[in-house]
């Protein structure tokens, strides 16, 4: 397999709260068209790392950043990047479902009606498509004008995946994407997730072992802000040099 | 445990009912004096009459004057501290840094403390002959310049309470709706201010109760002069600055002129409540669609 | 231009403008307050604040007024906060969605709205002679405390609003009862945003000078008021009548008197903006 | 300075409440303010509710004294005896209203009470609106008026003066029952003519004109006489100076601090009258109501 | 093995959100000392069952109950039961992390703290027994009192679960608890749901059928508001009777 294209990249990342230093000199590429999964205890800062990939940490009052994050090889954290476009290139799904307050349908379409699409048809068909790729077409195809914080915590975050799809990024990042989901749902979504890889490069952070086996090609392993280990999930479940990494992956810690 | 929550509720219950009492008091008041002057003058011509004398020889009791009064410099007022005071808000709530906003909100709410007749000479001394530099013809007393300080007045009422309601959005909204690419002004107006609706809301409507029920600025600065116009260039007068006149006047108390305040108050009492009415109505209307 | 262009003009737009009209505020707040110190700060002296009212302007001082307005706010906020926050909380976390509820809200938004004078007609009639309280400081505070129950109301509703229901689950799962749940989790969360409503009320009443009149508050009182049942007068009602004095030096006084009713009020607001300002650096979800 | 004269008189006791018009406010201010200085242990209250408050609680029997900008009407006077009270009225001094145009109209010089008359009865509204149409060869131009709030004894006053019946007047004019904001009007308004408080006339020369006023009766001054403290003190200028009145219930004047306090109050209110901006009336005139005043406590006292 | 005594027991429970009928005659009987399962697709109705079991869903308007649920034989749902009593008795772990904006030691002994308990030893010792319990002490200790806002989504998750035992409840109803979890921290609540079964009665909501299987000894199957199958949790997952139990935990649904 050929070398692919880095698509984002951290130099040295140093990042604080306040006087916390919560992540300590990364340095990480994510592949172009890879699922790149992030692994760690609860606290190390996979959350935190994933967050300033879109710069969403910048609204955390004394929140700061050292080091670089290059997107498509350009320091995201120059002063001219605008960070709108940034996010719309760099789509993001949180660790707790937040749907707007808003109806189904509306969540859905939010991102491409502030881009300014106005075309009805286009923006249903796109809900329609979304909503079907996050298996959640079925259950609301009845209540799109609902409101959607009546659904289930799981129907929630699903919803909250395909508003996320629906402005077409090039990198989705995902924390926990599917902690709040069932089974059905997580096989769902993981499937879709390799369909998505095809054209997407994709940052998951998760805590299923299983999950960041069956559907990760790189693994990074995050421990009290640093990053341990990172490399082929492959070879970082079955050979990891880091005994610490050891420890985790065979439950074996703390 | 149980009794002593009863107790609490019940207390809390007759706070809440103390308001009922308090309405009940107002409309008392005013109806007791308001009996009697309808037994001299008939609601008919009350309603209907366009003209407002009851203080001279030739008395007519046409309330619509002092109603157009009122309405206009409301009107005015909320054109001026709404935008101006909603803009405040999300500018400070998401574009601000924290210690700006942290120092510039209570400064702002310093305007609600200065006392309306300041504003009043403001309005008359300072405002209205600016004013009369670009609009040739505005009369010395006038609703447009009472109108407008009246809004300046009332920004903070709107900046602060909106600004809370904003800032009581939970953050993951916000972060949701940037991680969509939104642009400040889309997160605010797209998610923010929708989210926060209710209070933005009760914000204006409390803005405008202020509005209404503001008299020395604008019997300072709006005339005292009746008129049924819905012109902001000329004198007229609100049904406050009426009240607060006659009854600090030297109007003999129980008189009929003097009887007229009390009608007054009870169609200024009427009229919040209407306005209080259609708001609830559209809130209810409005929330219903996402809640 | 594309979509995105425009948009980021639009936000920049905004933003120009969001300082403008912040600035506006800001200005207008200035001249007010440069005009006002420029008139009046060099009439502030020892003698000012510690004068019985006169004849002779540089001879008047706000002695009894200023005293009976830090009285009068301070019985007001005894008797208004405690009921306010009180019926706040009931209507919001204790109403079930009834015609009552609906009734009592709409009733509190609209005595928001019943002009000040109104509330003095009021307190005259029930206070005043019913009560027998006379043109007492007492009863001046009850009618003030009336005329801003609404927005204690208010405020503290949209407050407690905000705190997410997640919290009130959390506390009633570890067993706490209603009223618990409010006292310790509720209230606490809220209380920035109460506070808000404690300064535009305060705000509100301290500048109140007819609803005052009506009720018999004084203009001419040589003695301080010593207890709630005492004659009194306040600064509005002081400031009222030097600015409706022809000699100049009224005006003077007046604009004095202004400031020091202004420092009241910042002192006062200071201070909740301060506590403002502290629980809600505590409390971000 | 010193709390209490050489003089003072410290076994007086007792409170007297005062309430009523906001005109005669500044003198009973000023009298209170000395007598202070005369009996200390004396506690004097002034309040501002209007002449028309001050008599709903002086007819209630609340206050010992009512300031009033104007006389008594019928219905308070019956509510006063409704509830058993006798009171007596007396003048304490003149305000004189002062007819006004801006500094730059050069082409009054003077006006006839029936000109006034004609521009203010009420037959006038919306007729009498330029200033040639009161005389032809003043100019082509909007007349503004300005005057006092119609509920205002002032405009009570000047109605009753000017047109003959109290409160029969046109109704469109700028009115403000503050004087301070119709000088204020007239002295930025080129067409204005206004009338306002001797008082702020006086305070604010500089920015105004005042207008002489001709009666037409030779009988009080003749010709067109302006209004100054002397012209007023002795009645030539008319008929625009009104008396201002204070009422003493007849059971406070059965104590012996407020009879105190009211002598005390004529033998001052010449002076302190005209030193916050009124016009004391003539002496005799002073010597009339002093005397109107000691009938009055004697007859207290014996009830 | 005998037969336990039933602590908690649906006896024919409708539920309904305004019209909408969220839970179809339900019966079931949670054992004492046991730990039973809630599992089923999102939206089938474990949350909303979890919370009618201590009356959580009082404060939903327009949510109402038909039937009955006994604790302890007696129905909680009459009229003299005292939800507040109730929920002493019945604890509860929601679904999102939801500790008070108030410090860490604040946020565990907040439940002792309005029981009108003072003791300042007693407070710190349960505090810190529970925050061990919870394998949160070692990192919290130090910040005992500092918000608990600043923790990550894992540890307030963990927070909550520590505040929840600090008031000793004897039913403690979980509604996912651990889906927010890391692996290490997982297993760590699920030693200790095992320790906890000696004394408490434990409903557990999981989307994790691994973990169902590991620590429940009864598995309800929930399916569209219904319950479709409730049996020993060895059963239900080596010889289910229904098909759509079948099919759910095998993945092979939908
Ligand atoms: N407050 C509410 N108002 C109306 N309907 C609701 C409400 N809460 C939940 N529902 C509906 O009730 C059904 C059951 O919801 P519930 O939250 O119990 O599902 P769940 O099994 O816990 O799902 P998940 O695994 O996603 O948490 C769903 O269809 C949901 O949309
Ligand atoms: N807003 C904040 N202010 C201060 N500290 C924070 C903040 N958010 C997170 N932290 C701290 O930074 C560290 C990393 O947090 P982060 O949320 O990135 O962890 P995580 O790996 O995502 O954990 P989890 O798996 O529990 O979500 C933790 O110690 C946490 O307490
Ligand atoms: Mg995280
Ligand atoms: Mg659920």
């Amino acid at each position: 397999m050929k070398n692919k294209k880095n698509k984002l990249e951290a130099i040295g990342l140093n990042a604080y709260y306040g006087d916390f230093l919560a992540l300590k000199n990364i340095s990480v590429a994510m592949e172009e068209n890879q699922v790149t999964a992030f692994i760690g205890p609860s606290g190390c800062g996979k959350s935190t790392f994933l967050r300033t990939l879109n710069r969403m940490n910048d609204y955390i009052d004394g929140f700061r950043v050292e080091g670089e994050i290059l997107l498509d090889e350009q320091d995201i954290y120059r002063k001219e990047v605008r960070v709108d476009e940034l996010r719309k290139q760099v789509g993001m799904v949180f660790q707790k479902p937040n749907p707007f307050p808003k109806t189904i349908y509306e969540n859905v379409v939010y991102g491409l009606k502030i881009q300014g699409i106005k075309d009805k048809e286009l923006l249903m068909e796109t809900a329609e498509n979304t909503l079907r790729q996050t298996t959640l077409w079925e259950e609301v195809k009845d209540k799109l004008h609902k409101s959607a914080l009546a659904l289930s915590g799981g129907q929630q975050q699903r919803l909250c995946i395909a508003r996320a799809l629906a402005i077409s990024p090039s990198v989705l990042l995902m924390d926990e994407p599917t902690s709040a989901l069932d089974p059905i749902s997580t096989a769902k979504i993981e499937e879709l997730i390799y369909e998505l890889k095809k054209n997407y490069t994709i940052v998951i952070v998760t805590h299923n072992m299983q999950q960041a086996g069956r559907i990760s090609d790189h693994t990074a392993f995050f421990y009290m802000g640093e990053l341990v280990e990172f490399a082929k999930t492959k070879t970082l479940f079955t050979s990891p040099k880091d005994t610490r990494t050891q420890n985790y992956i065979t439950g074996r810690f703390g | 445990m149980r009794t002593s929550e009863k107790i609490i509720e019940g207390l809390l219950w007759l706070s809440a009912a103390i308001t009922i009492l308090v309405t009940a008091g107002i409309i008392w008041v005013l109806l007791s004096e308001t009996v009697a002057f309808f037994s001299e003058v008939s609601i008919m011509s009350f309603l209907t009459d366009t003209e407002w004398t009851p203080l001279f020889a030739v008395k007519r009791f046409g309330i619509l004057p002092l109603v157009a009064g009122t309405f206009l410099t409301t009107a005015i007022a909320i054109a001026v501290a709404l935008p101006i005071g909603l803009t405040i808000a999300i500018y400070l709530n998401e574009y601000a840094n924290a210690s700006f906003r942290a120092v510039v909100k209570p400064l702002l709410e310093i305007l609600a403390t200065i006392p309306t007749v300041v504003y009043g000479f403001f309005a008359l001394t300072v405002v209205t002959p600016f004013l009369q530099q670009i609009i040739p013809g505005l009369a010395g007393f006038n609703a447009l310049s009472a109108g407008m300080v009246m809004g300046i007045m009332i920004i903070p009422m709107i900046s602060s309470l909106s600004e809370d309601a904003i800032s009581a959005v939970p953050k993951s909204l916000r972060e949701a709706a940037y991680g969509m690419g939104s642009t400040r002004l889309q997160t605010a107006f797209g998610v923010m201010v929708p989210a926060a609706s209710s209070g933005i809301l009760v914000s204006i409507i409390l803005a405008i109760s202020r509005a209404v029920g503001e008299t020395m600025l604008v019997a300072i600065a709006a005339g005292q002069q009746p008129r049924l116009t819905l012109n902001p260039l000329v004198p007229i007068e609100t049904m406050t600055t009426y009240i607060v006149q006659v009854s600090l006047g030297d109007v003999p108390h129980g008189s009929l002129e003097y009887r007229t305040i009390f009608a007054v108050g009870i169609t200024l009492f009427v009229f919040t409540f209407a306005l209080n009415n259609i708001s609830f109505w559209i809130k209810k209307k409005y929330q219903e669609k996402y809640d | 231009m594309t979509n995105s262009d425009r948009n980021r003009l639009k936000d920049k737009a905004f933003q120009v403008f969001g300082v403008f009209c912040t600035f506006i505020g800001l200005a207008v707040l200035a001249i007010f307050l440069i005009d006002i110190l420029i008139d009046g700060l060099g009439r502030i002296n020892w003698e000012f604040l510690n004068n019985l009212p006169s004849r002779r302007a540089h001879r008047a001082g706000i002695y009894t007024a200023w005293i009976g307005t830090l009285w009068i706010l301070l019985l007001t906020t005894v008797i208004a906060f405690p009921l306010g926050i009180s019926a706040g909380i009931y209507l919001e976390e204790y109403a079930k969605k009834s015609r009552m509820a609906t009734i009592l809200e709409i009733n509190i938004a609209n005595l928001a709205g019943v002009p000040s004078i109104i509330y003095g007609l009021l307190g005259l009639e029930i206070f005043v002679r019913l009560m027998a309280l006379g043109g007492s400081l007492l009863a001046g505070a009850l009618t003030l405390s009336l005329l801003i129950l609404p927005i204690v109301i208010v405020t503290t509703r949209e407050a407690i609003k905000a705190v997410p229901r997640s919290i009130r689950e959390g506390s009633f799962a570890l067993g706490a009862s209603k009223w618990q749940t409010v006292w310790h989790q509720v209230l606490p969360a809220s209380f920035g945003g109460i506070l808000t409503g404690v300064i535009l009320a305060m705000s509100r009443a301290v500048g109140e000078a007819a609803p005052l009149i009506v009720i018999g508050a004084l203009a001419y009182v040589p003695f301080a008021p010593a207890s709630p049942m005492d004659e009194f007068t306040v600064l509005p009602i002081q400031i009222f009548n030097w600015i409706s004095r022809p000699q100049a030096a009224f005006a003077t006084n007046a604009a004095a008197a202004i400031i020091v009713l202004l420092l009241i009020t910042f002192i006062l607001n200071g201070i909740a903006v301060y506590l403002r300002h502290k629980w809600q650096k505590r409390i971000k979800w | 300075g010193p709390q209490y004269s050489e003089d003072a008189d410290f076994s007086l006791t007792g409170s007297i409440s005062i309430d009523g018009s906001s005109t005669v406010y500044p003198i009973t201010e000023a009298v209170a303010e000395e007598y202070r200085y005369h009996a200390p242990n004396v506690r004097t209250s002034i309040g501002v509710s209007g002449s028309g408050g001050g008599f709903k609680k002086f007819s209630r029997g609340e206050i010992d004294i009512a300031n009033a900008s104007r006389s008594i009407k019928e219905a308070e006077a019956n509510d006063a005896r409704a509830n058993g009270i006798t009171y007596l009225q007396l003048s304490v001094a003149y305000d004189g209203l002062t007819v006004v145009v801006h500094p730059g109209n050069d082409w009054v010089k003077e006006m006839t009470a029936a000109e006034l008359k004609k521009i203010w009865e009420p037959e006038a509204q919306g007729k009498i609106t330029r200033w040639n149409q009161i005389r032809p060869e003043w100019p082509d131009k909007e007349l503004h008026l300005y005057g006092a709030g119609v509920e205002s004894g002032t405009y009570d006053y000047f109605t009753e003066a000017i047109v003959g019946k109290s409160h029969s007047s046109r109704g469109d004019y700028t009115a403000s029952e503050d004087d301070n904001v119709l000088v204020q009007g007239v002295s930025t308004d080129p067409y204005a003519l206004g009338f306002f408080g001797f008082a702020y006339y006086e305070e604010n020369k500089a920015k105004l004109k005042p207008v002489p006023i001709n009666d037409e009766d030779d009988s009080n001054g003749a010709g067109a006489i302006l209004p100054t403290i002397e012209t007023v003190k002795d009645g030539t200028y008319a008929p625009l100076s009104r008396p201002l009145f204070i009422y003493i219930n007849s059971v406070a004047a059965r104590k012996q601090h407020v009879v105190d306090f009211l002598q005390f109050y004529f033998e001052q209110v010449p002076v302190l009258s005209q030193e916050v901006g009124y016009i004391p009336m003539p002496p005799e005139n002073y010597r009339e109501e002093q005397e109107k005043l000691a009938a009055f406590i004697a007859a207290s006292a014996s009830r």
